[in-house]
């Protein structure tokens, strides 16, 4: 299972700090088309990905017990 | 560490001390505080979240990438989160360098990295409604696979 | 005051607090601390002078210079005087302004013009002597009757 | 009378703080003369002058009273 977090404007429309989710053996791109099919109020454009706290690209894989972060454009400082 | 996200207002003094060092004749700090004022707009607070694991790591990878460009950089830097008022300290990055020109491009290094790569989000509160910062700029894209710095604070 | 001259070590938040203000986004300083190594040659501790009310004056001078230069922005500058070890705090220029850039440019602007006009001294202590820095600058010449930067600390 | 006043190495070379001169009539430029001629070690080379704590030229004129100081080259920060 997968650990699947979500800041800012994503927290607020999936309206959970996390899901769990089966995503082992997908790509980063086929895991945001499932968040896309379950939340439909969800715009995941200019959102980066994160596996395991370090930026991912949309053909990365993800592996058995992996935390997906989805990273909004960022706006600290 | 050197790194650090705070839930409690941040002591400038602490940040500094942790890059004073008997070969640094300079220590520069930035301190990011909330404005008032933004393109007109009356800010009343902010709600500042993290990713908090990865961004203590990109804090401390923009402290790395530092030290390997300026030669014998100290750095340290702690970003708040929660709610903040109108001239409460959202971050300080504290530089030290044996030399002052160092000094100054490393630290605004720091900030336009940490505006670029690590994993923290602002909530404006106005009078007439609240936002996500970052997410209405329908410009962004991120053709080199990373945030575009925001120039929300320019 | 926001200029001062000061016998006692400097608290570098107070001399931020002087410049805190709704409309500023950032808020940079410089610290100048005592370096223990020069070219190469071990510092024990050094002696500052200063030439005190006019200092002071041209302190301000330089504070009402930024603030006409960049606009928006507030000014705190206090430098030390006495002996001091290294490590120790010689300045401290506090400079908020609406945008950051600005903050780091203006502030970086009064570090170098402290190194121009304003009259403060320091006498280098080593193990094998002591001599007034400045002095020895055979080079330095004041083409336009004011003091050049000296090169030392960089 | 005029307060003149030394500053770093011409302080250690005048062994004073302060001397108390009449200059008032003469330029910057005659001032300097006359501590030359009175303090043989001292080196007024590369060194600014002040008058009332404003940098002044060497052929500006003391006013009687006027507050006179030698700025070494400075080394502050």
């Amino acid at each position: 299972m997968n650990k699947v977090l979500f800041f800012a404007h994503l927290r607020d429309a999936v309206g959970e700090e996390f899901i769990t989710i089966d995503a082992s053996g997908r790509t980063v791109a086929d895991l945001k088309q499932m968040v896309l099919e379950k939340y439909t109020s969800v715009n995941l454009e200019n959102v980066m990905t994160a596996i395991n706290e370090e930026f991912a690209s949309d053909d990365d894989m993800i592996h058995e017990g992996s935390e997906i972060a989805f990273i909004p454009p960022v706006s600290g400082g | 560490m050197n790194y650090a996200i705070s839930k409690e207002p941040i002591n400038v003094q602490e940040v500094i001390d942790k890059v004073v060092q008997r070969e640094a004749g300079a220590i520069t700090t930035f301190i990011g505080t909330v404005r008032e004022l933004t393109h007109g707009k009356k800010t009343l607070y902010l709600i500042y979240e993290a990713y908090e694991p990865m961004a203590v790591k990109k804090l401390e990878q923009i402290g790395n990438e530092i030290k390997e460009r300026w030669h014998g950089a100290e750095v340290a830097i702690t970003h708040r989160v929660g709610k903040l008022d109108i001239t409460d300290v959202a971050v300080v990055i504290a530089v030290s360098t044996p030399h002052r020109a160092d000094a100054y491009e490393a630290n605004r290094y720091a900030i336009e990295r940490i505006k670029e790569i690590v994993p923290i989000w602002k909530k404006e509160h106005w009078e007439d409604g609240q936002e996500w910062i970052g997410n209405q700029l329908e410009t962004v894209a991120y053709p080199k696979g990373k945030p575009e710095e925001s120039d929300l604070h320019e």
